[in-house]
């Protein structure tokens, strides 16, 4: 590992919380380097406030490609059928058309999840430090790795905030 | 709402954390009737599916009533949720998960049913697309085809809906156990922090599938209407048929919900999270739906009885006059005379009101499906080849192992997380209050 | 495998090819093939004979293959050999023309029926306690032989007792000269549907004992008095053969026809026109009929009576005129008449009469009255009228007259308790009596009783020796169909199959008996088999009609086999050989019914089930699940009643109701039946077996049980519709399996209200 | 030139006897199922005979029609069946693929005219009836629909054996059990594709109508309808 | 394979169960009526062992009553027509009767083991159980003829494998759906189901 550690405060209620997030920005730190861990969404603050999210685009992209994976499977499987059916269609449109949208729904259902898991950095990466006292409703802010110069700086600021965790 | 997060926190994980509660032996009679059906259905499969009482010409009976009945009473809570969520109505707060859990429950229970009724269940795979060498292929002009795709969209839909806000809350179980029911719940929480990135992709992910599932829920119930409406049998051919599905499903499913809300709240003690309002709300709704129900219902009558048509006429008297005449004047008592006043006089639309016009809505809509089946299945076209049906031992077995399964998994379920949504409930009190 | 082997290997497999080569076509009529011969998986057709009914139709069976489980010498082993695999007409054969009735088809099943006796009982215990252990047949044939030389020894050979069904051609021949060269008696027929009544009317009317054939093909108004020609009487593929061909064979010109009955049958409602006369009227309305014609001057070309001018003026007689028969028949006069002209006006017209009108106390004046009614219309021995098959010429037919009505009196007489010996075959006299006739309880106490049965029914159990015969497909059958054919025909048949079970050919053990009798019972039968004897007694046949072979009888015979039969193609519809008819015109006899009006309210109308026959198919599963053609009933038996009268009493379809006369009860579900007189109750015979199998045993309830011990006068056969009954509700449903779901297609349900 | 199998059937000849019953019975291996099963109506026959009742007592009348499996060339069976068991062959008829089906019934649901049976059961022949089992037809187990095929393996056999001979099919050929069977010939099948086949002819008379034709389902049987008398000419 | 493994995985989880719960139920005769009858069919699997075997193609190799060797009759040069007489003309190729091997065997190393065997078969009046080396499980419901695939010229061996190498019959080659449609894809023969099914 590298010198660089994380360091963090476990606050004991919201307001301490912007209290915290406010010191870190004043420390110089981005904001989009500052984890705010919470055992509920802090909607309300303004460190909550990120930017707008792809996600419905790829989930539209999923949707597309659920649909045409759809439309695929069956209209590819009318040209491959060696069904032979007396003249009767094999597929129509209209029946296309069903399965078409379930599974336009299915790609569009899939790739929520997925994105989800991903841009949530769930199941796959998974080193952010932690502490069971948030599900007791603490909160808990900081950064996953501050250089060594701030860290002093960062830890007096959360010596007044609350416990600090490293 | 007075209550603390901590208080909201300590009596949802109640029900989790302390185990000792009375509910083994009621687990153990459930699952004894569970297993009973299980057992019938063995029964059924090893001896073949002539022990059913399906016969020529109706060759649906209970099992097609089920998988109907099911799959619409699934629409509680999927469709419900996400309705309330998109329209963000905050006394949905407490009821989302309940109504999700039953949409989950509800399906795989009413997906069971087409493969109970299989006269060759082991084949049920046939069903699925896959490359093979006898270069076969489903037909996807088949209604029951489209059902394969419908349900299993729904299915993975719905679950997945119940499981992303369930994260969160199995991190919080995670936190407050340990031994293997920590190891457990670190799996179900997939390595849930609570970061605020995390907390607001979960949001997004949930605003968009509450978008999603919405088409998907009806376009399951259209597509059951269709296993009916596809075919020349008289009153199913029917261009009615789908959205008077869909609005009885979601009329069963909101029944369903009162019915699972009213036992969570007096056995897992939750008062003061599902509280009057909610069931008043949840009346209001079903007030709609059973005036939307008996609207579908008059106008499929009337126009069956104008139009006069011999094959579909005869059907219509079978249920009005004939042997199914009890039955139809049970379920619009059920789904119309009964609840209607329960419901609309707001003095009555209490939570026992509510209750009492639940349970019966859920019957009610249970005989409609019977008899959407049924009577036109044993009256089609030639009178010769008219028929009667009967259900046997194994069918009543069966469907009664369903109703206890249901209840089985439910109860289950609110004693492995927490059953009305913790972190929601936490959310909506900082909620500013509008 | 040395060289010299190889060769003759090498022989053996040319002559094989050889043998393969010179093979007849697939698909063709060949005699009885040799197992070895057959190409495994390809059918081949061989002619036979159906035996189920006394019409006599010819017969094609599909053999194949197959893996039959057999027990040899005592082992039970794979035996491959060919098996029947299904029943058709034979299309060459003149009586069924390629066509088949179900009975015929599920014939089949009587060779694969699971409770065909299988080889040789004898009686273990009681009798009729059903207990028989298995003997081998050497013990079971030195038994008869013992018991009939100790017979002959003490002159007692008279006491031989010999009952058969329905049996024509050398069979019926070799029986009777077995009992001919023993001294004893004749065989005595004993067939329910043996029509003895007509029989005598024919007599009576034309010299002739045999059953009428009809030429409906090129008739245009038939008028059938109670006859079931199209299900069960007489020869009923024959019949629908020509019933189709008059109604659409002849554009343009489509025959009428008209029913009179009070229950309809299968044959009714294909009527154009039902009509419902009063319980034994019919021969009453016959009279009418022709009354009309003759006073009205409507004939056109009546057949010529010696007596014919008494006959007319009596027919004139007012008493016979429509206004004064209308209340005795139902009939109102307006129909008659328009009937009797109606039938005058459309020759050629027939007149038919069968089943439930014989079967009254004065069934014999009802036959004679309708024989009257086709000499009037001119309809005998005329194209498109009734005549006489001409090969029931050949074969003698007086003596089959009254054999039924021989074994009633028999039976009434004491017949069965004075014989020492019994012999059995094909019939089932227990069944088809009334109980208070008491068959059961005398056979019994007849000393020995040998059954050639093939299965065990209500008679054969009865038996201390059971025989059992080849199964039809099995044996070697031959035939003189008596009608349905304007053709002299000979039904011939070999084998189509090796024999199943451990079982004998009634006529070969006959044969085998008398050789070891030996003397002079063993000169009178030379032949060391059946086919021996057919052998030799159609190569006289052959030599005595016009049929006399150019080309060696080998080479004929060899032709009858591959064709199943002989028939020389001749149409030959003529009158009655005798000289000129001579006739009475009928005295109107009143119908007598057993039980009083007020305390038996229903006439009890017995009738021929389409699918048992008088119940000697009933072991069919085929049948037994055959619906009903009128009722749809599968698999038991039941009651038809008018749904009025049914209302009135407040009973219900499906309702068990009893059925009671003076003389027995019996319950049975009720079926509402719309086409039947509301004072009428009707039941199918054929259930209600005690005995027969499984499928038959303890199923349904046998009419028999409440039919009155009435006799048809001066016949003195059973009058078996002549019974009164009353009906009351036991208030429990009766096992009632329904084809139908509905009766009428428009309900009236229907209407916009 | 490809054949479009049809039948004819003249309900003014039929008599209701049941020979074709039986035929098909024997022909195609249809179980008896037992008397149990029968009260529950799961008879298994291809053909029945349907009988009508008209007015009452003392002027009824009754009428018979033959239903089979119509080989409708617009059949409701075909598109419901998931698994393509029930398929149009391309020979027009409605095939049914036994070892394709699993017993959805849904085919049988949508069928109009009730044609189709279900193997509730494996079928039983009581030893030795299995002997009478026709080895050309396969005997159709557990769980599967099964209805008329017009005897499809006696219409194979004849294309075998005319291809065999290098020749066409000659009128009259094949002939289904039913239609074989039936003595007042009120049955008649050919190929519709043969316009001088007496089918064909049949299949234009004034007489003919189809069953529960309003409902588009174009079968391939055409009933003529029974007469009534009015004259010796009619 | 995909099917059948798939299949045989929901499928054995069931057959566990209904070994367990259903260990009780007897086989049912469709036809009450007739109590202890031998049926031809069960009504369903008599085990659930069977089951499985069936739904997932395993089939016992066959134990000939008689070890018949096909490799010293073709040596000999007995083709293989001259006993399966049936396979040129008929839908079967035809296993002969014992009177067909009697023909030779009467004379021909009648001191053999197994001719004596067929001999004896032949003496009881029965004939060899000979067991199916080929054929289809009644499930498959399928009629196979094998005149017209002769007279299309597909040889022998293209089914039955190289036979002039086996002593008794074995299954050499799998005979299943894919590998009939294969040839009939390739030779254009028809693929409409009705021609194998009915």
């Amino acid at each position: 590992m590298s010198s660089a550690r994380g360091i963090f405060v476990l606050c004991s209620e919201p307001d301490r919380t912007e209290r915290a997030v406010n010191a870190l920005l004043s420390a110089g730190l981005p904001m989009s380097d500052i984890i705010v861990i919470s055992s509920e969404p802090l909607e309300r603050y303004r460190f909550a406030e990120l930017k707008k999210v792809r996600m419905p685009w790829l989930v539209v992209c999923g949707a597309v490609l659920g649909g045409m994976g759809g439309f695929l499977l069956t209209s590819l499987t009318q040209k491959g059928l060696a069904i032979r059916t007396g003249g009767m269609p094999v597929l129509t449109l209209w029946t296309d058309g069903i399965v078409t949208y379930e599974l336009t729904m299915l790609g569009a259902i899939l790739t929520t999840i997925v994105v989800f898991l991903v841009t949530a950095r769930l199941v796959f990466r998974n080193h952010l430090p932690y502490d069971p006292q948030v599900s007791q409703g603490k909160v808990m802010v900081g950064i996953a790795s501050a250089p060594d110069a701030l860290r002093d700086k960062i830890a007096e600021m959360f010596k007044a905030i609350g416990e600090i965790r490293e | 709402m007075a209550q603390t997060a901590e208080q909201i926190q300590r009596d949802l994980l109640r029900p989790v954390l302390d185990p000792s509660r009375r509910a083994k032996p009621v687990i153990a009679g459930l699952a004894l009737l569970v297993l009973a059906g299980f057992s019938a259905w063995m029964y059924q499969m090893y001896t073949g599916i002539g022990v059913a009482g399906i016969r020529r010409p109706v060759f649906w009976g209970f099992y097609i009533t089920n998988f109907v009945f099911w799959i619409g009473i699934s629409h509680a809570g999927t469709l419900i949720s996400a309705i309330l969520r998109l329209s963000n109505a905050t006394w949905r707060r407490p009821i989302t998960r309940c109504a999700e859990v039953i949409t989950v429950f509800a399906l795989l229970i009413g997906a069971m049913f087409p493969l109970i009724h299989l006269g060759r269940p082991w084949l049920a795979f046939w069903l699925a697309p896959y490359p093979n060498q006898r270069g076969l292929w489903p037909n996807y002009r088949s209604p029951l085809l489209w059902d394969f795709f419908a349900i299993n969209t729904y299915l993975i839909g719905s679950l997945i809906f119940l499981l992303l806000p369930l994260i969160p809350d199995c991190a919080l179980l995670r936190d407050n156990v340990t031994g293997w029911r920590n190891k457990l719940y670190s799996l179900l929480s997939l390595g849930w922090r609570g970061t605020q990135k995390q907390w607001h992709r979960l949001e997004a992910a949930m605003h968009i599938m509450a978008i999603l599932i919405i088409p998907v829920a009806v376009s399951v119930h259209t597509i059951v209407s269709w296993d009916f409406a596809m075919t020349p049998v008289p009153m199913w051919h029917s261009t009615i048929f789908a959205p008077y599905f869909v609005a009885g499903a979601i009329f069963s499913g909101i029944a369903a919900l009162i019915i699972a809300m009213v036992f969570l709240r007096s056995s897992l003690h939750l008062e003061e999270y599902l509280r009057p309002e909610c069931f008043d709300n949840l009346g209001k709704l079903l007030l709609v739906m059973s005036l939307l129900w008996f609207y579908f219902l008059f106008a499929e009558r009337l126009t069956t009885w104008y139009g006069n048509a011999r094959p579909e006429i005869a059907v219509f008297w079978l249920t009005q006059r004939g042997p199914y005449r009890h039955l139809f004047w049970v379920m619009v008592g059920c789904n119309f005379v009964l609840p209607f006043p329960l419901l609309a006089i707001k003095k009555l639309r209490t939570i026992a009101g509510t209750f009492l016009a639940s349970v019966a809505v859920v019957i009610g809509m249970w005989i409609e499906r019977y008899l959407i089946i049924v009577p036109s299945l044993s009256h089609k076209f030639l009178p010769y080849a008219w028929g009667t049906y009967r259900p046997t031992w194994v069918e009543i077995t069966i469907t009664a192992a369903t109703f206890c399964g249901m209840a089985l998994l439910y109860l289950l379920f609110s004693e492995v997380v927490p059953v009305v949504s913790i972190w929601e409930l936490k959310a909506g009190l900082r909620e500013p209050v509008r | 495998m040395e060289r010299r082997d190889f060769l003759k290997f090498g022989v053996l497999t040319g002559a094989t090819a050889t043998l393969t080569a010179c093979e007849k076509p697939v698909q063709q009529l060949v005699r009885f093939v040799p197992e070895e011969d057959f190409v495994p998986g390809v059918a081949t057709w061989k002619p036979s004979l159906c035996t189920l009914c006394p019409a006599g139709c010819g017969v094609t069976v599909r053999i194949m293959d197959g893996e039959a489980e057999v027990v040899r010498n005592g082992q039970r082993g794979i035996l491959k050999m060919g098996l029947a695999k299904k029943l058709e007409g034979n299309a060459r054969h003149p009586v069924n023309r390629g066509k088949l009735c179900a009975r015929g088809q599920a014939g089949l099943q009587v060779t694969y029926h699971p409770d065909r006796v299988s080889g040789p009982l004898k009686r273990s215990s009681s009798r009729g306690s059903g207990d028989f252990q298995e003997i081998g047949w050497p013990e079971a044939l030195s038994e008869v032989v013992t018991k009939l030389a100790e017979l002959r020894s003490q002159q007692q050979a008279d006491s031989i007792r010999f009952v058969t069904g329905e049996m024509r051609g050398h069979r019926r021949e070799l029986i009777n000269q077995f009992l001919a060269s023993l001294g004893a008696p004749a065989a005595v027929q004993f067939a329910p549907l043996d029509e003895p009544v007509l029989r005598r009317a024919n007599v009576l009317a034309f010299g002739r004992a045999a059953m009428p054939s009809f030429d409906l093909e090129r008739a245009n108004y038939v008028i059938s008095f109670g006859a079931d020609f199209l299900g069960t009487w007489n020869s009923p593929v024959a019949q629908s053969i020509g019933y189709g061909e008059m109604r659409r064979g002849r554009p343009g010109n489509r025959g009428k026809f008209v029913q009179v009955e009070q229950r309809m049958s299968q044959t009714g409602a294909n009527a154009d026109e039902w009509v419902p006369s009063s319980p034994g009227s019919e021969g009453l309305l016959a009279l009418g009929l022709a009354h009309v014609i003759v006073k009205e001057g409507l004939r056109s070309n009546p057949t010529e009576i010696n007596s014919s001018r008494e006959v007319e003026e009596k027919l004139k007689d007012e008493t016979y005129s429509p206004t004064q028969i209308a209340t005795r028949t139902g009939i109102s006069a307006n129909r008659i008449e328009r009937l009797a002209r109606e039938m005058a006006a459309h020759p050629p017209s027939i007149a038919v009469i069968g089943g439930t009108p014989l079967a009254q106390t004065n069934g014999l004046f009802n036959a004679l009255a309708v024989n009257l009614l086709n000499m009037v219309l001119g309809s005998i021995g005329s194209p498109g009228g009734m005549f006489f098959a001409p090969g029931a010429s050949t074969v003698k037919e007086a003596s089959s007259a009254n054999q039924s009505v021989d074994f009633v009196a028999q039976v009434l007489s004491g017949g069965l308790e004075n014989a020492e010996v019994l012999f059995l075959d094909n019939t089932n006299p227990v069944f088809a009596m009334p109980p208070s006739w008491q068959v059961s309880q005398k056979m019994k106490r007849t000393p020995f009783i040998v059954s050639f049965g093939r299965f065990m029914d209500e008679t054969s159990v009865l038996a201390d020796l059971i025989l059992p015969d080849h199964s039809p497909l099995e044996s070697w059958l031959d035939d003189v169909p008596e009608s349905g054919t304007s053709e002299a025909v000979f039904t011939l048949a070999a084998p189509a199959m090796r024999p199943l079970h451990n079982t004998r050919a009634m006529p070969d053990v006959l044969l085998e008996i008398a050789h070891s009798l030996g003397g002079s019972v063993s000169e009178a039968l030379p032949w060391k088999t059946f086919e021996e004897m057919l052998q030799a007694s159609y190569r006289e046949l052959a030599r005595a009609e016009r049929c006399h072979p150019t080309d060696g009888f080998e080479k004929f015979w060899g032709r009858m086999l591959e064709q199943g039969g002989w028939w020389d193609g001749q149409c030959q519809i003529h009158s009655p050989e005798s000289p000129a008819l001579e006739f009475q015109a009928p005295e109107f006899v009143p119908p007598r019914f057993d039980g009083s009006e007020q305390e038996f309210p229903f006439y009890f109308q017995p009738y021929v089930a389409e699918a048992f026959l008088d119940g000697s198919l009933a072991h069919l599963p085929w049948m037994q699940e055959l619906p009903d053609a009128l009722s749809t009933v599968m698999w038991g038996s039941w009651l038809e009643l008018n749904p009025k009268t049914a209302e009135k009493l407040q009973i219900q379809q499906g309702d068990l109701i009893q059925v009671r006369s003076r003389h027995g009860s019996l319950e049975t579900p009720a079926v509402l039946n719309p086409a039947i007189a509301f004072d009428v109750v009707a039941m199918p015979m054929g259930q209600g077996h005690a005995q027969f199998g499984r499928y038959a045993a303890q199923r349904g309830a046998n009419p028999m049980s409440v039919v009155a011990p009435l006799q048809v006068e001066q016949v003195g056969s059973l009058a078996w519709a002549a019974t009164r009954v009353s009906l009351s509700r036991t208030g429990r449903k009766g096992r009632l399996s329904l084809a139908s779901g509905a009766l009428y297609e428009q309900e009236k349900e229907l209407e916009l209200r | 030139m490809s054949h479009c199998w049809g039948m004819a059937v003249d309900l003014d000849r039929c008599t209701g006897c049941g020979a074709c019953v039986i035929a098909c019975q024997a022909e195609n291996n249809v179980p008896t199922v037992g008397e149990e099963a029968a009260q529950k109506s799961r008879t298994m026959h291809w053909i029945r005979i349907e009988r009508y009742y008209e007015g009452e007592f003392p002027n009824p009348r009754v009428r018979f029609r033959p239903v089979l499996c119509q080989q409708c060339d617009n059949a409701p069976c075909e598109p419901v069946c998931p698994t393509y068991a029930s398929y149009h062959t391309s020979e027009g008829l409605n095939g049914q693929v036994y070892n394709r089906c699993i017993g959805t019934r849904y085919c049988a649901n949508a069928c109009p005219y009730t044609v189709r049976t279900f193997n509730f059961f494996n079928p039983v022949w009581d030893k030795p009836l299995h002997l009478q089992l026709n080895p050309e037809v396969s005997v159709r187990q557990i769980g599967v629909m099964e209805k008329c095929t017009f005897c499809i393996q006696r219409i194979k056999a004849s294309e075998i054996q005319a291809k065999a001979e290098n020749r066409a099919l000659r009128e009259g050929e094949p002939v289904p059990a039913c239609v074989q069977s039936c003595p007042p010939k009120a049955l008649v099948f050919g190929d519709l594709n043969d316009p001088d086949s007496e089918v064909s002819r049949l299949a234009r008379s004034p007489r003919g109508a189809k069953l529960l034709s309003e409902l588009g389902t174009q079968p391939k049987i055409t009933y003529l309808q029974r007469d009534s008398w009015d004259g010796p000419n009619s | 394979m995909l099917q059948h493994r798939l299949g045989a995985l929901a499928f054995s989880l069931v057959s566990v169960a209904t070994f367990l719960l259903c260990s009780c139920a007897r086989s049912r005769s469709a036809n009450d009526s007739s109590p202890g009858s031998e049926p031809f069919f069960t009504p369903a699997h008599p085990t659930v062992a069977n089951a499985v075997k069936e739904f997932l193609g395993w089939r016992a190799t066959p134990i000939q009553p008689i070890a018949f060797p096909h490799n010293k009759h073709i040596a000999n040069g007995i083709a293989c027509m001259v006993c399966h007489t049936g396979v040129s003309k008929g839908p079967v190729a035809g296993i002969p009767s014992d009177k067909l091997c009697m023909r030779c065997h009467e004379f021909l190393a009648s001191d053999r083991a197994e001719v004596k065997k067929v001999a004896g078969y032949f003496n009881s009046g029965l004939d060899v159980p000979w067991q199916r080396v080929y054929g289809f499980s009644p499930s498959a419901h399928v009629k196979f003829n094998h005149a017209p695939h002769i007279r299309a010229g597909v040889d022998c061996s293209r089914c039955h494998g190289d036979v002039t190498n086996m002593t008794v019959a074995v299954r050499a080659v799998q005979i299943n759906m894919g590998f009939c449609l294969g040839c009939h894809r390739a030779q254009q023969a028809s693929t409409d189901c009705v021609t194998c099914h009915f």
